[in-house]
């Protein structure tokens, strides 16, 4: 059974103030611990070898001399893991093929990127472990590759797997195809759409794949003990779905493997799945000894996931006076080397702003010898927007229409039908879009050069399966047990600020903390902005089921009936006038008593929240152009958006701002680059460049706040939808700056001077 | 065996086992490696001196402003605290920052080496990416930097896609005298990651001299800093547009060097 | 009996057929009936397929009630970053 | 392997450890002293998470050799808060916001203190422009920025 519990409006004392989180002191006095920062006695280092090879056969490999060269524990490669059937198989709620998931994990047959894993060892030090990678002998037969997802497209294309026939097409094809699957979307009757339209536009972008950039490599250790049990600490999104697959990967059962998250150094989506964590245990196990694996930054770049690049192609209809009639969208995406781009969110993000009468979404998932890719904030949905608000603001220009009027003309509302399914329930967007252009930032004075631009963005936030226990302490405290993980955006707090405004007790006495796996049982990801709303639910109900049982304990305490007993401001006290009179009773005073009268108070919950509520962005950026070298400054910026409820305004801004950041970093100069070898050459962060603190400006913030009808505080969630606008917004506000449109990103400071540099060719 | 000073080169290469030494020398001790002296009017900067300790430096940056822009453009602060000039030069990088307003300067590079010591030109010392002329047991101890005459300024630009952290796409230095009618009576031009190593360029340097710096001798100097590039494609830029900014860095950096001229008695 | 509609993506799967009614009391239901009768739909349902029942979606939740009046459209799951 | 034997001083203690020649100041921080708070994101100086100060200087600690802390006065997060007193920077950081995952945060701090040293008025675009060699994925600096300004106000007592 799903649970979804209603919004109720009611005076709030602690639920949208700015508390103190409780992760802080920890953090700035160094004293946190990381994924990196643990070790265990006796522990080894493990070390990957990775594939120098875009795509190769591996023919052999002889691990003979590194398990020769003293202080080397063990060595695992493919032969030490089951093979797994190609079928999608259950992790707790998610459905994971495993025959991709070993392969990415470590290579069998072949090797699919620059990067891919071959062989792991672990040894009594760092050194020792590098100097027996250097030992082992790997024999490729190397293969073409492909890098491009259009080329991966064509027939003919280098196949990375010649077993997949694409999805979704029928019939069956006859032959192998990088295309992994189609998607299509639509609604109405798109030829009649455009027949309909005065102005039609049709665009075609590229994009490159960005990296999530957690400035904290991904690092583990475990912990094998030979009693089958093991034990690992990681910087996960996940633990719950961090256990579930390595369980199945090493063939345990998950009641054998407790993980305890770390503090987690960032995530963004990069920590959803595993890489090195059923190495490390494996190293363990064929050891005897606790492995510990810390990647490198090139590690980072060359072996875990970004988020894919992507050709987009984007027609849309609209009559002279701003009615848009029909819209088409056809996505290729990148997936890295095995299939599962986000690409189906992404078709359904496209237009999911506008109330369409007429639409027409394919997307294609596409294999290609990268690394695989993973979600990224939003996954999918800003390389989706970045061409169709791109595409959006040419046609409000076209018309001579306001961009921001433009898209309030076709906006979205409550009610409106989705193409991809629903009608859309209570939804803020347009209050984002008026809010903007009521901001002073919307109608200031621009200077020479510099340009304005308007994006929106919109992202359907997520629930599903969270736990929590919310202990009552002997003086009247309380432990706060949560199973979702607090990936920094202070989910704690916010956990924390629900669980005290629903007691109507002090912030500080309740104590939040996100239990290992053996404590509670399992929970989703931190992800799709799911955790102040899930967990929050979670939390609200837990608080309300001691409330609850507090009033029958102070019923029974007192002796009075169990309507008599009302709580409040956190306190049992007569419900009125009319009810047997008792002397109240504090938190304090009742959990002192707890043990005598039946034992201490907890409460518990175990939901699959539903009820997520969508999430929609408006972004103004002003730019300035330096036309001799094409570089583009970023001069203001300002994210107004719609969350629902800010449980806790300052991290809800700071969410927005990050996001908004990392979405300047994708426009203007992050990228892969990769050589004509397929081998990635900027795995680092001196080039892949993102954003400094010299190169940005403030970030204002706007929180519009219309309540989500399916969450008790009205929370939406906020992470994701700040991500996906400011490509397009930035493209928007280059065309303005100097009226010239880029389709390719990143819009570094070579992609702009040749376009200028084409544009005045093209005058002469 | 590999000299270490700043070590934030030496360092990344050792990590990354493209160097694998079986002796690191640290040279930081050497007392005149560490020094900034005037010497026969002019200065005599240790190659072992530190970014920051440049910078610092007042006298030297109201002398050559050019090359304490060179030395802040290097790194972050975190690296300019530990990165030197001497180290920038003898890694050789054709994207050096510290390299191309050296060069403009006119400065020399002093070796010392089993066979005594030499003095080289600063553009002479890099032969290629990577390599330098210095003779196996050889050491570069200082640059020598000649006496500055009165309205001489300098200047270094880099044009990077951040603000901060990037390697140059293209670094132009410009370092020019002017008499007292404020004609240019002596330029020279240095660009850098626009060929195999930092280029001293004497057809731009003769666009300005003679001239006011005007709006036709920058255009002149544009055009032959343009045409002296010998760039490569890379991850970092193209070839166009390291040709296209070489020019408009020069003449940025020309506009720069000119006024602190104007203000430098 | 139940409205049930699906999206496009899932038309391959049908013969092409994308609305269709059904006595279904429940999501596990819905889809024991979906892929009794089309079997090809059997990979796609509880690995990738959530439901919106009369507008409001829900991932994994088995055992939501369908009423006999309501409208549900399969669409794809959602995860995130 | 030999080790290196180094003799130094780390937030005031005088400390000594074994050390591999081509190991960092970062890792014996880390590994030999077990003083990690000090955090590696990129282990080529080019992310800041590592820095410290050696000698009144700030440097990234990844891009120094152990060996070369012989002799040295180090100072990193550790030792920043004085007993149970968080240093203003410390205690801005936690009232701005200006931390979320937390994991660039001790070099940032370390970084800002030594801003804060030279120039106890930094504008906004100096302390931008001192704090580039600090990457932060989280927060878009904007809070980070507020607070380090927010501390200078306070330790100037204005």
């Amino acid at each position: 059974m799903s649970t979804m519990l209603k919004y109720q409006q009611k005076d709030l004392k602690i639920v949208g103030t700015r508390p103190l989180r409780p992760d802080g002191v920890d953090k700035v006095t160094g004293r946190a611990r990381f994924g990196a920062d643990y070790k265990l006695p006796g522990q080894l280092i493990g070390k990957v070898l990775r594939s120098p090879h875009a795509h190769a056969r591996i023919k052999s490999i002889d691990v003979s001399a590194a398990l020769a060269l003293p202080g080397v524990k063990a060595v695992v490669t493919r032969d030490d893991f089951a093979e797994m059937p190609d079928e999608m198989a259950a992790v707790g709620e998610l459905m994971i093929n495993f025959r991709d998931v070993t392969r990415n994990m470590m290579a069998r047959e072949k090797v699919l990127y620059d990067g891919h894993p071959v062989a792991a060892v672990a040894a009594v030090s760092e050194s020792v472990a590098r100097a027996a990678l250097a030992l082992i002998k790997v024999e490729y037969e190397v293969l073409p590759h492909v890098i491009d997802v259009v080329e991966a497209m064509q027939p003919g294309a280098p196949l990375l797997n010649e077993n997949q026939y694409t999805a979704g097409v029928k019939p069956k094809p006859e032959r192998a195809s990088n295309v992994a699957k189609r998607l299509e979307f639509g609604c109405g009757d798109i030829a009649a759409g455009f027949k309909q339209a005065d102005v039609i536009i049709e665009r075609e972008f590229n994009t490159k794949p960005v990296h999530q950039g957690y400035i904290e490599p991904q690092a583990c250790l475990a912990s094998y003990s030979a009693d089958g049990q093991a034990d690992l600490w990681t910087s996960t999104q996940g633990h719950f779905v961090f256990r579930a697959q390595c369980a199945k990967v090493l063939q345990m059962e998950v009641s054998k493997i407790r993980v305890t998250p770390t503090e987690i150094g960032g995530g963004f989506g990069g920590k959803n799945n595993i890489y090195n964590e059923a190495l490390a245990i494996a190293l363990s196990r064929k050891s005897n000894h606790p492995v510990k694996m810390v990647m490198t930054r090139e590690e980072v770049f060359r072996g875990t996931g970004p988020t894919p690049g992507a050709n987009v192609k984007v027609k849309l209809g609209a009559t002279r006076d701003g009615k848009i009639t029909a819209a088409e969208a056809e996505l290729n995406f990148q997936a890295g080397a095995f299939p599962g781009s986000p690409v189906n969110q992404a078709s359904m993000c496209a237009f999911t702003r506008y109330d369409l009468a007429n639409v027409r979404v394919v997307g294609n998932d596409v294999v290609v010898n990268r690394p695989k890719v993973a979600a990224y904030r939003a996954p999918g949905a800003p390389i989706a927007v970045y061409g169709v608000e791109s595409v959006i603001d040419e046609m409000a220009k076209k018309l001579g229409i306001d961009p921001i009027e433009f898209r309030l003309k076709n906006a979205a509302k409550e009610g409106t039908q989705t193409y991809y399914g629903p009608k859309l329930g209570v939804i803020g967007y347009i209050q984002t879009l008026e809010a903007a252009r009521a901001h002073p930032h919307y109608s200031a004075p621009l200077g020479p050069n510099q340009g304005r631009g308007v994006a929106t963005g919109f992202w359907f936030n997520i629930g599903n399966e969270t736990t929590c226990s919310l202990n009552l302490q002997e003086d009247g405290t309380l432990t706060l047990n949560l199973g979702t993980i607090d990936v920094a955006g202070g989910s704690r707090a916010a956990m924390a600020m629900m669980v005290a405004e629903e007691l109507g007790i002090e912030f500080e006495r309740v104590r939040p903390f996100v239990g290992d796996t053996s404590t509670l049982g399992f929970n989703f990801l931190t992800a799709g902005s799911r955790s102040t709303f899930a967990s929050g639910m979670a939390c609200v109900i837990a608080a309300r089921q001691v409330i609850e049982k507090l009033r029958a304990r102070v019923a029974k305490i007192r002796e009075v009936p169990l309507e008599a007993v009302a709580w409040k401001d956190g306190r049992a006290e007569p419900a009125d006038a009319s009810v047997a009179q008792f002397a109240p009773m504090t938190l304090p005073e009742i959990a002192r008593m707890a043990g005598k009268t039946g034992g201490t108070v907890a409460g518990h919950a175990e939901i699959n929240a539903q009820g997520a509520g969508p999430g929609f962005g408006t972004h103004i950026v002003d730019v300035e152009v330096d036309k001799q070298t094409g570089a583009v400054n970023i001069l203001r910026y300002t994210v107004v958006q719609d969350v629902g409820k800010a449980i806790h305004p300052a991290y809800v801004e700071g969410q927005l701002q990050g996001g908004a950041v990392q979405g300047i970093g994708w426009a203007l100069n992050e990228e892969y680059v990769y050589g004509d070898d397929g081998v990635l050459q900027n795995p680092g962060f001196l080039d892949y460049r993102i954003p400094v603190a010299s190169d940005l400006p403030r970030i204002d913030t706007v929180i519009v706040e219309v309540p989500n009808p399916n969450h008790p505080y009205g929370v939406r969630g906020c992470g994701e939808v700040p991500i996906i606008s400011p490509m397009a917004a930035i493209a928007n506000a280059i065309e303005n700056a100097i009226g010239l449109r880029l389709y390719q990103q990143p819009f570094s400071p070579p992609r702009v001077l040749k376009a200028i540099s084409d544009a005045a060719a093209a005058k002469r | 065996m590999a000299l270490l000073a700043g070590g934030t080169d030496l360092l990344i290469q050792l990590r990354s086992g493209r160097a694998d030494p079986e002796l690191v020398v640290d040279i930081k001790a050497i007392a005149e490696m560490r020094a900034i002296a005037i010497d026969a009017g002019g200065y005599c900067v240790g190659a072992g001196v530190t970014c920051m300790e440049l910078i610092e430096h007042e006298a030297f940056a109201r002398s050559w402003p050019g090359i304490v822009d060179g030395a802040k453009y290097i790194g972050s602060i975190q690296v300019k605290g530990r990165a030197t000039l001497g180290g920038n030069l003898c890694n050789a990088s054709p994207a050096a920052d510290g390299v191309p307003s050296l060069i403009a300067a006119g400065a020399l590079a002093c070796i010392a080496g089993p066979q005594g010591r030499r003095e080289v030109p600063v553009a002479e010392f890099a032969t290629g990416p990577g390599k330098t002329l210095l003779a196996p047991g050889e050491l570069l101890v200082s640059f020598l930097l000649p006496k500055r005459e009165p309205h001489s300024g300098d200047a270094y630009l880099r044009f990077t896609p951040r603000t901060e952290m990037d390697i140059a796409v293209v670094g132009a230095a410009v370092n020019l005298t002017l008499d007292g009618k404020g004609v240019c009576s002596q330029a020279r031009v240095s660009l850098g990651a626009v060929a195999a190593r930092a280029l001293l360029v004497p057809e731009a340097a003769a666009a300005l001299i003679g001239s006011k710096v005007d709006a036709a001798a920058l255009a002149r100097l544009s055009a032959a800093a343009s045409a002296a590039c010998r760039p490569i494609d890379d991850k970092r830029g193209t070839k166009e547009f390291r040709i296209k900014v070489a020019g408009v860095m020069a003449e940025r950096a020309a506009l720069i060097a000119l006024e602190r001229a104007g203000r430098h008695n | 009996m139940a409205r049930i509609m699906l999206s496009g993506t899932l038309a391959p799967y049908t013969d092409g057929v994308l609305e269709l009614e059904l006595d279904v009391a429940n999501v596990r239901q819905l889809f024991q009936a979906l892929e009794q009768r089309y079997p090809e739909l059997r990979d796609h349902l509880e690995a990738g397929i959530a439901v919106a029942i009369d507008d409001e979606i829900y991932q994994d939740a088995l055992l939501q009630p369908i009423a006999s009046d309501s409208e549900v459209i399969l669409i794809t799951k959602i995860a995130g970053g | 392997m030999t080790r290196n034997h180094v003799s130094t001083t780390v937030n005031g203690d005088q400390v000594e450890f074994l050390c591999e020649t081509q190991q960092t100041l970062l890792e014996a921080l880390r590994d030999e002293l077990q003083l990690t708070g000090t955090k590696e994101g990129c282990g080529t100086g080019d992310c800041g998470a590592c820095s410290v100060m050696v000698d009144g200087r700030l440097v990234c600690s990844c891009l120094m050799l152990a060996v070369e802390a012989e002799g040295k006065a180090i100072e990193t997060i550790e030792g920043m808060a004085k007993g149970e007193k968080l240093h203003p920077l410390q205690k801005k950081f936690i009232e701005h916001a200006a931390l979320q995952c937390g994991i660039c945060t001790p070099g940032i701090l370390i970084a800002a203190r030594s801003l804060l040293t030279r120039n106890p008025d930094p504008t906004e675009s100096e302390v931008r422009f001192w704090l580039a060699g600090n990457l932060c994925r989280c927060t878009g600096y904007h809070k980070i920025i507020d607070a380090v300004l927010d501390a200078a106000r306070e330790m100037r007592g204005a």
